[in-house]
């Protein structure tokens, strides 16, 4: 190991110190420590390959971005759902943390009981408690509602991804309005689903917890910096991360960050932060799309493409207006560029580091 | 063997085991360093994209290095080059195409400001020398490849000084002359290289003398006469061509009388001409040019070949330009010249599968002048080299390398016929002398680089904001005069702004992009394994192939390819 | 020290005693009084506990689900329809092997919504891979909490102490409770050895599938049925210590030649020998089952041995069967020489008093002719419209 | 496996001495509250105890029962008391039910908290009775119209069963300061306006 690894880790570890003004335990195996290049990335890797999401599968990337600023002082609570399933086959696991899997709809819950053992146990281990939007929306939306109230020191992170998709495409109340699931499916009768997508930021946002916001798989860099944010907050904190699933919303593989930059830049999901229930940030739109750039890209709204159905026109633009609705009431337009809005938080340089390295 | 432990728990990545490369279903990412447009585009063979890399990342001296290893004369080119650079930037496709040229201009500068060296050795002293004829572009760069590839050069100059059109045929405003002799004499001050002045071929040697002397010889005379000019072989008494005009004029300051001028023909020579005319009085100067002037439907093989900056300043200094037309007939006076009658015309596909002029009756109008001077392009002196002659009357180069019949020499630059700009003329010096260098060295021809071109399409330009060109000040028309060079300094802040607008086409940023949205963290970062510049390799026992990694990477550098093509890895 | 105690009281001073990292409770009737009981020992200072007041009994079992896991000592409890709400959880708890002690205050299951006592809600859970031990009195109850931190990491298995709802929750009586020395002294610190631990990352709760199923399923099994020592051990080395034991596995009363028998679990118990010390000359013997599960099938037939008949009490039926327990010890005891003939009866089902009468009715109905296998004993059919009976 | 323990045999399992309180009052009365206060004070005069209330789901203001057993053994039985030997009445409206004796015993007695005068109801309902006026000696003593302190103060003199100093106890066990000054000033009142040990016969009846 060279000195550089020695001074990124001790940085790291410094980071981490001065992130959470604790120590951070010292994992048996350390991170870019090791034989292999694997061993030595320069990140923590809490989420190993092998796992067996799809191919494309935003809710695998979008664990990974949470884990590598979350770690590795931290222990999870996953619900059921892909994520646990794809990471989990035993006797394999993909996690490099202390990781639980209970149920379904109770991770807050199992999450409440961890962060009440590390509390009574003296220790300052972060808690974080993951589920998909069928765990986090509906099933277990009572469980998070009590872990919120009690004020439990945990970062919640519900991978969104608009539907039951480890069961096979159900729709969920998270499932965006007109989109077509198996439980919502398009036909002579039906333009897909027929309620619209839960509020939940703003159910959240009624707990009055200290800090609540939504990310993009499309925008890593602000995505992990609300998780580095969140997990220095002594509190309930709250993160619902967009999380395009290939196959659910039909959409190729390699699309899988296009279409999550497209769902922001069209304003139907808007990407906000809350603190204390109050609007605080919103991550601005610098080029508006229609949505209809952002649906053309997925199955899930093929029924909508169809510029001689009536009834088609009307549902895509009762979805434009959901999303001009969203970047009125956010105010989404920005005023002028900014660099932390989406073009200006996409931008790319040459990395003068690794230039030199 | 299993052994299921209890509450059947599992290890921490233990997922390792599981091996998802095998889900591949077709493609595979691989790293594919393409030709970045610019480079593609550049007759001298610069690589701008390598270069604006090292000034992204701030090192000047390594960009500029970088760019003299291909083209030793950036300050010059820097001011003369029409580049085609520029036209072919992928930057075009979300704002602008980046001021190549000006940051060219800024490194060589640079260079000879700092002193710093060419990244050159002396050659030994018993190295093969190569004998150079023309000390213009193209045989300054012949000589100092030679240096790049342990050769010596002897170079014979049929004029007192060095520089060929550089100096006899580019003005001063555009290129001014403290700039030319800097560049000119730190590159003939390199060791290994010598110059004879006053030499010319046929004259005071002989090109066998020089094959027998010589491990080889490379032709670069340039075009010294002009192409015989008439209207249905009617000639204005007083003719005058543009080049022997311009050459005068640099030389002595002084052009004939007239009031009225019309100038047949369309390259820089015409442009540079028309524009001295133009500031040194005379009230009207049209440009008569068969090509077309640019506009957003001009034909590339159409447009008027001249430095689109030049064209963009004559018409501002007032040169009026009528396109697509040719002179039919001289209307004359007696002696004295009182018009010239012009007519429609246009390039079209003729019966017979090939390009013809095709003029239009009826068309014909008269344009009022008192002097018409012929800029339809120049030729190649024969003189000593009469065998090497092809029947258009410019040397025979058969090949990239400007090989000519004749064993061991090459013709190149403006001497071949099919080049016309300073930056080709330095290309062809670096090819032959490469082509020289591999048969000394008993190495096959150097192999051409075949890498694909990155097209615009092939880049994601969400990673790209919009940044605008830094505008490059220039003189006032008003202020323009023979000496003071036109346009101004980009200046270090700006150039190292510019640099960060290059879109580093085909090749990697580092930006980290594929490494941090790989759903499967089956990129590694590493800069010893990876190759081409990148700092990343595919774990392809984790890869599943979605593709992301090639959609995400901002610059192409990632493509997905037929998984075939890591077999046997 | 001997005090005169509600049974909820005495529970959560039992809990206090075994120090418990985490308690996660959320209040149902019957049990509502001890999860008052500890808030208050917690608000008093006399408990620090992580006391999480939970939003539902799901979360309840989640909360010390996660404690657990994450190496916690947990406690919980509760009560009927809150049984089944944590059933799923409850599953996951024991199928995940993580020990912690839940108290259930045993109680009808609705519909029709039924306040009192009997066993239908531990009997719903009674798969879930719980070990589940039942008190007779509220000493017991005390004895068996304490007992349970113990079996439970012993076992790495989830104990649930069930006792009668109201019939000992809501009963003063006289309890001796240990001081916190004697039970630091007998009840070893908390220890699970797969703890969630960042510097040893354990994933716990994989997907197992039908490759490993079978076999993670069996040593499940495997692990309830060791228990059976387990259960007994510790309960004699509480004996030892503190002069009094709470049954082991079960116990038997009376003559050693009765010919018929009595068996039964929780407070019915205490009834029944009440009743039967009216009957002295009835010689029967009464055997108190304490393991429910495991289900101690070698000491339930060497206590049924000698025996012509055995009456069975249930206090929860399964409709379309009869009663479970009965059932059961029929299962225990086919193909048994010589085996008793089973009379099986649930009585005090929903909270129907049984009074101590009762033990002559059932001793009675053992010679009559029209009985059934298995009767609601206690049920007036008359009530019913004839073609509900 | 050979794990059985067996218990002795021929054990007492029923003691002749036990004695078996119901208490009638209304939801919010305290009667659950009357219960444990009998039963802790039987503990503190060395018995053993038992007392529950009747489990209902009633609501304040309805008809409650609760049930206290005490003895000098261990007590094994858990169904409710049907055949009590007293009766604590904490309101003489619950007097219109005919039924508030059933069941009790032969000899058995009641006390009511009532104004009414003893003999009225003796009469109706053909047991000895007590009737005090606790809830107005409540206010009195303690500010509050709770009858559960005068009723068992006064019961307990009339019986002997227990010592009042055991009732003392028990309700220092309940209340401190004030409150329990109070409660004790009651007991002592009350335990001198009723007849010391009138019905202890009963205990033999």
């Amino acid at each position: 190991m060279s000195d550089n690894d020695t001074d990124q880790r001790a940085e790291r570890l410094a980071e981490l110190r001065e992130k959470f003004g604790r120590h951070p335990v010292e994992p048996k195996k350390p991170f870019h420590q090791g034989a292999s290049l694997r061993d030595r990335q320069p990140r923590f890797c809490a989420l190993e390959s092998g796992h067996r999401a799809c191919q494309g599968c935003g809710e695998a990337l979008a664990a990974r971005l949470v884990m590598e600023c979350a770690g590795p002082d931290v222990m999870v609570a996953n619900a059921t759902g892909c994520l646990e399933v794809f990471t989990t086959p035993w006797p394999q696991s993909a996690w490099q943390v202390p990781w639980v899997h209970s149920l379904f709809e109770n991770s807050a819950a199992v999450a409440s009981g961890m962060e009440a053992a590390m509390k009574a146990r003296g220790k300052n281990t972060k808690i974080l408690a993951f589920g998909g939007d069928g765990g986090t929306y509906d099933i277990g939306f009572q469980a998070l509602s009590g872990m919120l109230e009690r004020y439990h020191n945990i970062l919640y992170v519900c991978y969104d991804n608009e539907a039951y998709m480890n069961t096979g495409i159900q729709r969920s109340s998270s499932t965006p309005h007109a989109a077509s699931t198996t439980t919502s499916p398009a036909g002579p009768e039906r333009m897909g689903k027929r309620h619209l997508k839960k509020d939940l930021l703003g159910i959240i946002a009624a707990h009055h917890i200290p800090y609540s916001a939504s990310a993009s798989v499309a925008y890593p860099a602000d995505l992990q910096r609300k998780v580095r944010y969140a997990m220095g907050i002594n509190g309930p904190t709250f993160l619902v991360v967009h999380s395009p699933c290939p196959l659910g919303w039909k959409h190729d593989s390699h699309l899988t960050i296009e279409v999550a930059r497209r769902a922001v830049e069209c304003g139907l999901f808007p990407i906000v932060e809350m603190e204390r229930g109050e609007l605080a940030n919103v991550m601005p739109i610098r080029e508006v799309r229609p949505v209809k750039d952002y649906l053309a890209l997925q199955g899930r709204f093929g029924h909508l493409m169809k510029p001689d159905d009536p009834r088609a026109v009307e549902e895509l633009t009762h979805l434009q207006a959901l999303a001009d609705y969203n970047i009125t009431y956010f105010n989404l337009r920005g005023e002028g560029e900014d660099p932390a809005d989406t073009v200006g938080i996409s931008q790319v340089a040459r990395d003068r580091a690794a230039g030199e390295a | 063997m299993v052994v299921i432990n209890r509450g059947a728990h599992a290890e921490p990545g233990t997922s390792l085991e599981f091996k998802t490369g095998n889900w591949r279903s077709s493609e595979c990412p691989v790293h594919v360093h393409a030709k970045a447009p610019c480079h593609a585009a550049c007759p001298a063979g610069e690589d701008q994209q390598a270069w604006f890399a090292w000034l992204q990342e701030g090192h000047v001296e390594e960009a500029w290095r970088e760019l003299v290893s291909k083209n030793p004369l950036p300050s010059v080119t820097g001011r003369v080059c029409p580049h085609p650079c520029e036209t072919a930037c992928n930057r075009t496709s979300i704002d602008s195409a980046l001021a190549i040229h000006n940051v060219e201009r800024w490194l060589g500068d640079e260079a000879v400001a700092k002193g710093w060296a060419y990244p050159v050795e002396a050659p030994a002293e018993d190295a093969p020398c190569v004998a150079i004829v023309g000390a213009g572009p193209g045989g300054l760069s012949a000589a100092y490849h030679c240096l790049r590839n342990g050769l010596r050069a002897e170079i014979f100059e049929a004029l007192p000084e060095a520089g060929g059109l550089l100096r006899s045929a580019i003005p001063p405003t555009r290129l001014p002359r403290p700039a030319l002799d800097a560049e000119l004499n730190r590159l003939l001050a390199l060791p290994g290289i010598k110059l004879n002045l006053r030499c010319k071929l046929g004259r005071d040697v002989g090109l066998d003398e020089l094959k027998h002397s010589h491990a080889a010889v490379i032709l670069a005379p340039g075009c010294g006469l002009s192409k015989e000019w008439n209207i249905d072989g009617a000639v204005p008494t007083d003719l005058h061509e543009g080049l022997h005009l311009l050459r005068e004029f640099m030389d002595h300051g002084e052009f004939p009388e007239a009031r009225r001028v019309a100038v047949h023909g369309g390259g820089n020579t015409a442009i540079d001409l028309c524009r001295l005319m133009k500031r040194h009085g005379v009230e009207q100067v049209t440009l008569i040019t068969a090509s077309a002037l640019p506009g957003p439907d001009t034909d590339p093989e159409d447009l008027i070949n001249v430095v689109p900056r030049e064209l963009e300043e004559a018409l501002e200094e007032g040169i009026e330009i009528i396109e697509h037309a040719t002179v039919k007939r001289l209307i004359m006076k007696g002696s004295r010249m009182t018009g010239v009658e012009i007519v429609a015309l246009k390039k079209l596909l003729g019966t017979d599968g090939r390009m013809h002029r095709v003029q239009f009756e009826g068309t014909e109008r008269v344009v009022s002048v008192d002097m018409v001077i012929p800029c339809i392009g120049e030729r190649v002196d024969p003189e000593g080299m009469h065998n090497l002659m092809n029947r258009w009357h410019y040397l025979d180069a058969r090949d990239r390398w400007s090989r000519t019949p004749q064993e061991n020499v090459h013709a190149i630059g403006d001497a071949r016929g099919d080049r016309g700009t300073v930056a080709e003329a330095i290309g062809d010096g670096r090819l032959a002398v490469e082509a020289v260098a591999a048969r000394l060295q008993g190495r096959a021809d150097p192999v051409e680089d075949t890498r694909p071109e990155m097209p615009a399409s092939g880049l994601n330009p969400v990673y790209f904001g919009r940044i605008s060109r830094t505008a490059v000040p220039k003189l006032p028309v008003a202020e323009r005069t023979f000496e003071a060079e036109i346009e101004g300094d980009i200046g270090r802040m700006a150039a190292l702004r510019e640099a960060t607008r290059c879109l580093s086409c085909g090749n990697c940023l580092a930006c980290d992009n594929c490494w941090v949205m790989c759903p499967d963290n089956a990129v590694i970062k590493t800069a010893e394994l990876a190759s081409d510049g990148s700092h990343y390799v595919f774990d392809l026992d984790f890869c599943k192939g979605c593709g992301i990694c090639a959609k995400e990477c901002p610059t192409g550098f990632i493509q997905m390819a037929e998984d075939t093509w890591h077999e046997g890895d | 020290m001997r005090e005169a105690l509600e049974g909820s009281q005495a529970i959560a001073r039992a809990v206090a005693l075994c120090e418990p990292d985490v308690v996660a409770a959320y209040p149902i009737t019957p049990q509502t009084h001890i999860v008052e009981n500890l808030s208050k020992l917690v608000a008093d200072g006399e408990l620090h506990t992580e006391f999480v007041s939970v939003e539902s009994e799901f979360s309840a079992a989640s909360v010390v689900l996660g404690a657990a896991a994450s190496g916690a000592r947990a406690y919980t409890a509760s009560s009927s329809q809150g049984v089944l709400l944590m059933a799923e959880v409850l599953f996951n708890i024991a199928g995940m092997r993580i020990p912690l002690v839940m108290t259930v205050a045993n109680r009808a299951v609705s519909a029709p919504l039924n306040i009192w006592n009997d066993h239908a809600d531990s009997m719903a859970v009674r798969d879930s891979g719980w070990i589940q031990l039942h008190c007779e009195n509220n000493q017991e109850a005390v004895d068996t909490t304490i007992q349970a931190f113990r079996i439970s990491q012993e076992t790495d298995l989830p104990v649930m102490v069930c006792m009668d709802g109201f019939v000992l929750t809501h009963t003063m009586e006289v309890i001796d409770i240990p001081t916190i020395a004697q039970v630091r002294k007998w009840l070893p610190p908390f220890e699970f050895k797969r703890a969630l631990d960042p510097s040893d990352p354990k994933s716990l709760g994989a997907l197992v599938g039908p490759d490993f199923f079978p076999e993670v399923r069996h040593s499940h099994h495997a692990a309830v049925t060791k228990a059976l020592p387990v259960i007994e051990k510790t309960d004699r080395s509480w004996a030892r210590a503190f002069k009094r034991g709470c049954g082991g596995l079960l116990t038997t009363e009376g003559p050693k030649d009765a010919k018929i028998g009595i068996i039964a679990m929780g407070s019915t118990v205490g009834t029944l020998r009440s009743g039967l010390a009216k009957t002295e000359d009835a010689g029967v013997r009464l055997i108190k089952l304490r393991a429910f599960r495991p289900l101690p099938e070698e000491a339930l037939r060497e206590a049924t041995r000698g025996l012509d008949h055995l009456i069975v009490i249930d206090r929860a039926i399964s409709p379309g069967l009869g009663g479970i327990l009965g059932t059961e010890i029929k299962a225990v005891l086919y193909g048994t020489p010589d085996a008793p003939r089973i009379h099986n009866h649930a009585i005090g089902l929903g909270g129907r008093d049984i009074p101590e009468t009762i033990v002559g009715d059932l001793l009675s109905a053992i010679e009559d002719p029209d009985a059934t296998p298995f009767s609601v004993f206690d049920a007036d059919l008359t009530m019913l419209p004839p073609e509900d009976r | 496996m050979t794990s059985v323990i067996v218990g002795a045999t021929a054990r007492p399992y029923r003691s002749d001495t036990m004695i078996e309180y119901r208490i009638h009052g209304r939801g919010g009365q305290g009667s659950v509250a009357a219960a444990y206060l009998l039963a802790s004070a039987a503990f503190e005069a060395g018995h053993t105890c038992q007392a529950f209330p009747s489990f209902g789901a009633e609501r304040r203001g309805a008809p409650v029962t609760a049930f206290v057993r005490i003895d000098n053994q261990p007590i094994h039985l858990r169904s409710q008391v049907r055949t009590p030997d007293f009766l604590i009445v904490q309101d003489d409206t619950l007097l219109l039910d005919r039924g508030i004796t059933d069941g009790l015993k032969p000899g058995g007695a009641m006390i009511v908290n009532s104004r009414r005068s003893d003999e009225d109801v003796a009469e109706a309902f053909s047991c000895r009775t007590k009737c005090i006026p606790a809830t107005e000696l409540a206010l009195d003593y303690i500010g509050r119209p709770i009858p559960n302190t005068a009723l068992l103060a006064a019961f307990l003199t009339m019986t002997g069963h227990l010592p009042v100093d055991a009732l003392a106890a028990a309700l220092k066990g309940r209340f401190k300061g004030a409150v329990l000054e109070k409660n004790l000033a009651l007991v002592d009142a009350v335990a001198g306006m009723v007849p010391a040990g009138a019905w202890k016969e009963s205990e033999d009846a």
